[in-house]
Formats: C-alpha cells, structure tokens, sequence
C-alpha cells in the first residue's frame, strides 16, 4: 500500500482509470446527500457494462445506472427514490430483465453498512443482531449464522463487502486526497476504508494548510485515495452541505419521465448522452438555476483552536 | 368543538402520543418526523431523535425536509455520526421506540417493503432502507400503514421488517397506526385500541385481510386539538404529507 | 434510555454519584492528552475500593490510582509513565501486593479497543486477527478462537468489555453533555458509547448552539452522558489540544518520587489529600506556570460552512 | 571524512534507511520516530507516518515531542482518527512497515515487553501498549533494541510482540537494529547484516545471550553522513533520545 503518484484527475479520466466493465462500486454512501451523479453519469458516458453497485438507499442514482443497462448486480439496502417512491428502472430490470436482467442481494442499510465496515476493518465478517426473523438473511450469499463463542445467544456473521472502487463526493480535499467531509457520511468513510481505489470528488482543491488545519475533518487519508477530481456542483440534483442546496425537481421529473421505457431513453438522451460533462451540465440547468441553488448564507461551524 | 383535519393529520397525532417524554426515538420521514416534533412541542420536550444516516436531533429541522439527508436537517443538528454508529446504539438497546411503515403487514406485525406478488406477478419494492433493523432492534416500534384489505395479509410475500416470532430477543411492533384505528401489537397480539372518529366496524374488517376481533364498544380515536392541528400546519404548511381530503371530527 | 434530568455537577458531585467501589472505570482513553487527573485525585480522596481499571495506555494516571490503593483489578494494554517508563506504584502491586494485590489482565491496544467497541455496537465480542501467536491471548478471561463462518483462517474474538462508568476530558460540551471534541481520540469514542455511564469534563460548558453550529464535532451524544463538569485544567499535567501544554515535570518528578513506597506516599499527601480539589490544585501550581502550560497562541480549524 | 557521532545516532539512521519511499509506515517515538523524519527528510519524502492514537502526518511535528500525544504532534498532521480506524488499516494490511522495541527477545523474533525473571523475581513491565498489534499486523516489523546479553535469549519469558511462527498470516520481523549492529530476520533466521563501525564480532557474541553465526567478512554499518547528522540534530537539539557517548566514526 502506498501513498501514489500526482492524483488529481479530470472524472472522464478518473472514471476511465478506476472503473472497469465488472467491477463492483459502491456509491450514494452518504444516502440522499452528496451521492455524485456526475460520475454516475460519467460512467453510463463511458458505456461500462456488468458492474455490481453496492450501497445503502440509494437515492435513483442506482435507477440511472441500471436503466442504463450497466449494471448486472445490486448490492443494496434499497433502491429506488426516496422523494418519489419506486424506481422504475430497477422495476423493469428486476420484473421484465429490461434493459437486462440483474441479480439483487437484499441488505439492511446496518448489514450493507457491516459488509463495507467488516472489509474497512481487514475482517472476513462482522457479527450482528440486526435481521434475525426476517426474510433478508435467510439464504443469504453474505449472512450466515453464527455461535456467541461467549455462550450467549446466536448472532449473524455479515461477510466482508470490498468494493474495487468507493466513488465519494465531499467538499474540499488537498491534492492528495486527503479529504475534509461535513454533514451527513452514513458509510462514506467505511467504504473508502474498504474499498480497492477511492475516487475522491471534491467541490474544491485546496491548499494541504487549509485540511491540516483541521486533522479531526479528514475522515478519509489521502493514501486510501487513487484519484481526485475538483468537480464543483458534481453531486446535483444532491445536496452538499454548505455548497449546494437540494434540487428536487429533478428527481420528481426522472421518477415521472422513467415510468416507461421511452421516458428514461429521453431522459437518458437529454442529460447523459446530451451532455459532454458536467460543466455543460451546469451551464443546461442554467444560470438562475445554479444561483438558486448555490447556497449563499453562511453558518459557521464554532472555532476551534488547535494550537500546540 | 369541531374542527376539520385529514386522516393523515390525525395519524400524526396518533403517531407523537407514542413518544414520551426523554425518549430516544428512531425518526423516520413524513407523518412520524411530524410526530416526532408534535410530540416535542407538546408532552415530550426532551425527546431526541435519530436519524439513520447519523443524524441527532433535538430539535425539528428549522424548514420543512423531503428528506433526512436535506440541508435543513443538518444545520443545527446535535450531532452529525456514521450510519453504523447510530445503528450501533439502536443495536445496544439506547433507542426506545422507532417507527416503521410498509406494504404488506401480517398479524404478527412482519413488514414487507422488498416484493409483492398481486395478481401473482412480480412487483418489485426498494427494499428495507433500515426499516429491517430498526424492527430488529428498537426496544419498541410504532408501525403506520394505510389500511387496505391487500396490504393486510394472513402471511405477507416476504418478510423485511420482523414483527414478533419465538425467541424474540428485545422489542417487536407494540403500536399500529392505520388510516382507520390504532392497534395493540405488544405481545403478538393484534387487539384494536381505537377507531378513527366516524369509521365504522365494518369498514375496519372489510379493509383487513385477516380475521381481526374487535369487541362491541371500541373507543374513538381522540382526535387532534387545535394546538395539535396548529402545529402540524406550520410544520407541513402545503400539506405535502398530511394534505388528503379534511373531514369534520 | 433516556435523556436525563440537568447533569450538571461539581467534579465531587459527579464522581460521588458515578463511581462506585467495585466499579469497571474506563479513563485515560485519549492516551496521552486529555487524562482526566482531577477526577483521578477526586476517586482517591472519596476513598474508592476494589476498583477495575479499564483504558489502552494509561499514563501516570493507573499507577496514581494502584498506588493509592483503591484498584483491584487493570484491563489494559500498557500500565507506566510514557515519559519515564515503569509505572512503580503498578509494579509494586503486581511484583509484591504492596498495598494491595491486584489482578491484572493484559491487552494490546488494540483488543482492549476492540472490547470497548464491542459494548459500543451491542455485541458480545468482535473479531479480529490481532495477538495470534502471542502470549496475551493465551488463557485470556476476554479472548477465545473463533472460526471464520465463511471459510477463511481462524480468528480471535475478544469479549465486549463494558464499563460501569467512562471519565472523559473534552474541550466544549453544553449542559446536556453533548461533547465536542478534537485532537487526540484514542478510544475515547468508543468508551463513552461502551460504558453505563459517561461523564463529560470540559474545559468550558458552552451554549448549545456553538454545539450545534458542528454536529460533526459533537463525538458523544448528550443522551450517554450523566454528568458534565466544567473543570478547566482539569487534564493537567496532561495536556488539552489548543487549551494547555503538556506540563512535563509533574510526569518526571512523580516518575523518581514513586520509585518508593514513601516516596509515593509524599507524593499523594502533597498533591492529592493536601489539596480538596482541582482550584486548589491550580492555585498550587501557581500563576506562572498556569501562564506557561496554558495555550496562548491561536490555529483555528479552517470554517466549514453548515448553512442549509 | 570523520565525525563524532552516537550509537543511537547511527540507529536512527539504520531505521530511516528501513523506510522506503510513499510507504505507510507505523511509526514509534524516541529513535523510529526520528528515523520517520529523517527518511523523509532524505529518501522518502512521501512516506505517511500513522500513530496508535489516530494521529496521521505527512510531515514530523514543528516542535520536539516527548509523547505522539503532544499538542505538537496534533497540529498540522493530516488526520486524527480513533485508535480503532488506525488499527483497522493495519489490520488490513494497509501499513507497510511498523517499528517496535523491547526488553527481551529471541531468535524467532518474539519480544518481551510484559514480565521479566532476573534472578528469578517477576519483574512487572507495562505492557504491549500497541506494540503486539504493529506485530501481529504491519506487513513487516523493524526492531529496534539495546544489545544485552540478558536481553538477547534463547526464550523469551513472555511472548508480548509475536515474531515468526508456523503459520503466521503476514509480516514478522524483517530486521533488527540494535546498538552493535543490523539483523535480517526475514524467514526466521537471524543473520548479521552488518556491524557497526568498530564492535568487534567477540563483543556481539558475548552480547547476544543465543547461538548466532556469524560469517568472517561481515560488513560494517555505513555511519551517518553528515546532512543525517544535522538532520538528527535539529529534531534531536538536546539529545534527549539519541544523546549517549558519542563516538568517532
């Protein structure tokens, strides 16, 4: 393991260089906030086929993905979209095998979150109480049961997740990929703990003062990281806190437009395939639209001195 | 005294008289996050809330949220952890009560939220977010359904969220919240407490997939006072969780 | 569980009505900064017995409380004076029962982390691959084989371990306990999620919106705490990153003096029964070395904004 | 070209030498410690130092340091984690190298920091700290201690810091530096590697308390060059680590 080469990356070519056909990504870690639709759709850009998508609720970033036809697996607490409700592409992929079938591995968000902490911790499982009488863990390719060897009850063994590639979008990180994240991380930083690469998308590079002056705000050391890429509004329609506010038009737009398959081809046509990258992105949704959803007001996190 | 509110507003009181007062709560989005801070503007003003993606809370969020991972729902928050931490004090026993919904529910109080099967075809649902671990693991769950015959089952499709079955460790559904009554789960018993104002017997049997004793005088569900209605309108002023048809109470 | 009635306390109030003889007292978990000393002086001078001590390394502070003869029993990784070396008062205890035996049982920082960790997240024990082919997991009260249930090699699982009360020493907490804390953690998260009780020693109760304006700072939730104490200095001679330096001779002067019993004993009746508390403690010390460990010079942690 | 220097001097640069350029590495107080930044003064500029209490730095603290706990040691390094998140990455295999000390150790490697029986009385230690972790888990140890006869033995009393032993996962020592010379313990075996200038291979044997072979033409230390020194110097200004005699080199 080694702290790597110059990283900063354009996505296209973090994309290109971290996520291969097949590979397993986990992504949307921060549940609805900070989830980087702008590799996502990267991704489908680069046509990459028969990847395993690991994570939590994953709100219609995991719908793209797989309407997109790239997708052969889910790995996942839920799918779908959490202002909307269901996710039609998931529907269509797991109901009719359209665009393609896919197999899905049923998680809670705990027993998802345990697989990716069991892999951060260099452990081959971790156990649980979480799941015992239901459904879920019962033929389970990554739950067994397992004895207390202390002699109190049975527990389930949660078998360790390790994805080839954590995607994570966070706010400012230095060009090494030490990265400062606020706000919501649901299991962001078990998942760049556990996974092969991590690619680190930031709103900003800054200076190494700027995140050594907070040591306690890097929850993810540059070493575990492969590539960062200065992205800024990479994660809309998610909000990052902060920077960007939610924008929930379109996601009540997508989960309206991907009810058929005619609706999710025009999106996909209109916002990926039309759309080189995620400057012109910005630049579709508009000036007034990006200024709305800027945020503009400032809420300080108290100070704190860390002088010696 | 008479006033106008909607089945979902009187959920929603139903749902924050399940929370006392200095009770660690699970909060789930729509009418139980309304409960959650119904409760505290009222009988439960140290009751503090957690969220599944790590989020802590004393307070409700300062503007309405959509979702849990909104901005709002940050700014101000107690604490910001990981999703394993929060599910690490639910899994220790430190969360009294959490509320759960479903689409399916079967007389032992098993959700399902994964898969349905009407007509015998295939319908995919997303699945359990952490609603499986929160009926896992929360001393207590307070579960709110809409009251329809096809999603009261004698068995449902699968199960997501275990209701209570032999050797339940710790908690297991003890409230059901419907659009028509409140239930007494505790115990794996499926006894009806109220009936919502104006919502006949029959109308409650005809609407439950299973054979559902209900004695002769059932009492009426309180509905909400008009400090209640108050504060769930200046929560959900456009009604974008509450707002269905208002009838009279 | 429940959030509790006001927790506010004098450090005497809150060590009376949480440390109890017989207790498991998880303390020094930050390593070497943020030892909570005062209320190490204040267990002693309320006469506690038949104490356990639970911590990872536990400088100065364990032999402090073995040499005055209220412990029975030392779960740690490492009892001594990082700045010296032997800890004498432990010595003493374990190589001749002076002034009482104790038991000792041995870690590695690691499994004795992993034990608190365990209570933390409900479970009995958690695996781990840590001190195979040692001599500390051998005929271990808290640590037995395990097999992997997916196949791989076997593991150790080490046994929750949970306290009936953690001392911890943080920066910034509000009246409810909530916690804001930085620099060195050690294992002081996981203690206070582990232990029945927690109380929180800070260098300032602050109003809960500076609490609030960082929910990522804030590593202890109020509701596991039962006691918050304003004590500031109340580390000392350790030191409290961007409040005090480390005040090294205190560590080197007790190192020589304890080296005898009635070194040891002039020791405790100078700078434990001769003060009645922390104040008198600092006012002992003196303004100008008050002056001198306290720090002056200002680092502040970059801002991050909160704004919704 | 001659320069006074100490024995300690000359193991801090044998242990920056151990350290390869962008490796993740374990870094100890006292002589690893300064052997971390010597490295990276040098010929490893992009090495990262973790330490046991969560601190990461890519950089050796402004000022002197007599614990990793100092405020120092805290300002401006790259992170602060907890001790678990640390210990998982080593756990994971993520650290390259880890540096450990000891009172006593043998030919397989093992080191005694717990209990030692001079003349049969138990003398009590304080322990592993996270030494037996760095052992059990960093991908290669490098060992650094005095060279005593009573401290070089056939078997340890106690085991603290597992070396090599049939079926070991990953890692054992590599090598050990001690006052007299440097050891290759890959594999197991205990080869002299060099001797530092001027001990006299007698003088080895009778310090070392096991059999050791040791070949005719063995080579020497190469000594510190005089920017190592002046490195050493500045992180050392009082010698309060590396201070002994110092000797002709």
């Amino acid at each position: 393991m080694s702290s790597a080469a110059p990283k900063r990356r354009t996505l296209a070519d973090a994309i290109a260089e971290n996520v291969a056909d097949g590979d397993a990504i986990a992504l949307g870690l921060a549940l609805e906030s900070g989830i980087p639709f702008a590799a996502v759709h990267e991704i489908i850009r680069q046509g990459r086929t028969d990847l395993t998508l690991i994570g939590p609720i994953s709100d219609m970033a995991f719908d793209q993905l797989i309407g997109a036809g790239t997708v052969a697996r889910v790995v996942a607490a839920w799918v779908g979209n959490v202002a909307g409700g269901s996710g039609y592409a998931f529907r269509r992929a797991v109901e009719d095998g359209m665009p393609r079938p896919i197999e899905v591995v049923d998680h809670s968000n705990f027993s998802v979150g345990l697989a990716l902490k069991a892999a951060a911790m260099g452990l081959p499982y971790l156990p649980t109480f979480t799941g015992i009488g239901g459904d879920i863990v019962k033929d389970h390719p990554g739950i067994r049961s397992v004895d207390d060897p202390f002699g109190g009850p049975s527990l389930l063994a949660v078998a360790a997740l390790r994805p080839d590639v954590a995607i994570i979008h966070v706010q400012r990180a230095d060009e090494e990929g030490n990265a400062h994240l606020w706000g919501n991380l649901g299991l962001t930083v078990e998942a760049a703990y556990a996974a092969r690469r991590t690619v680190v998308i930031c709103e900003e590079i800054v200076a190494r003062e700027v995140i050594r002056s907070d040591p306690n705000r890097t929850l993810i050391p540059g070493f575990l990281v492969s590539a960062v890429v200065e992205e800024p509004g990479g994660a809309l329609p998610a909000s990052v806190q902060g920077y960007w506010h939610r924008d929930f038009a379109p996601f009540l737009d997508y989960h309206r437009t991907s009810r058929t398959l005619d609706g999710y081809a025009a999106w996909l046509s209109e916002w990926v395939h039309g759309v080189p990258d995620r400057a012109a992105y910005l630049r579709k949704l508009g000036d007034p639209a990006l200024a709305r959803l800027r945020v503009e007001a400032t809420r300080l996190a108290a100070p704190a001195n860390f002088a010696p | 005294m008479t006033s106008m509110y909607t089945s979902r507003e009187l959920m929603v009181v139903a749902a924050a008289r399940e929370i006392r007062d200095r009770e660690i709560v699970f909060v789930g989005m729509r009418l139980p996050l309304l409960g959650f801070g119904l409760a505290k503007a009222t009988h439960a003003p140290h009751a503090v809330g957690l969220f599944e993606n790590g989020v802590i809370r004393d307070r409700p969020a300062e503007s309405f949220i959509y979702t849990m991972g909104d901005p709002p729902n940050i700014a101000g928050a107690v604490a910001c952890l990981g999703l394993i931490e929060v599910m690490s004090l639910l899994q220790q026993g430190r969360v009294d009560v959490g509320f759960l919904g479903g689409a399916e529910i079967d007389p032992e109080g098993n959700l399902n939220t994964t898969r349905t099967y009407p007509d015998g075809r295939l319908v995919r649902l997303p699945g359990s977010g952490g609603a499986g671990d929160i009926a896992s693991l929360a001393q207590r769950t307070v579960l709110i359904m809409e009251h329809e015959p096809r999603r009261f089952r004698e068995h449902v499709a699968y199960i997501t969220s275990p209701g209570h079955y032999p050797g339940r460790r710790r908690g297991g559904p003890a409230t059901l919240i419907t659009t028509l009554g409140v239930f007494d789960l505790r115990g794996g018993r499926f006894g009806v407490k109220t009936l919502h104002p104006g919502v006949p017997v029959d109308t409650l049997r005809l609407s439950t997939g299973f054979a559902l004793e209900v004695e002769a005088d059932v009492p009426t569900t309180p509905p909400p006072s008009p400090a209640e209605l108050a504060y769930i309108r200046q929560a959900d002023p456009q009604g974008f969780w509450t707002g269905d048809t208002r009838k009279a109470g």
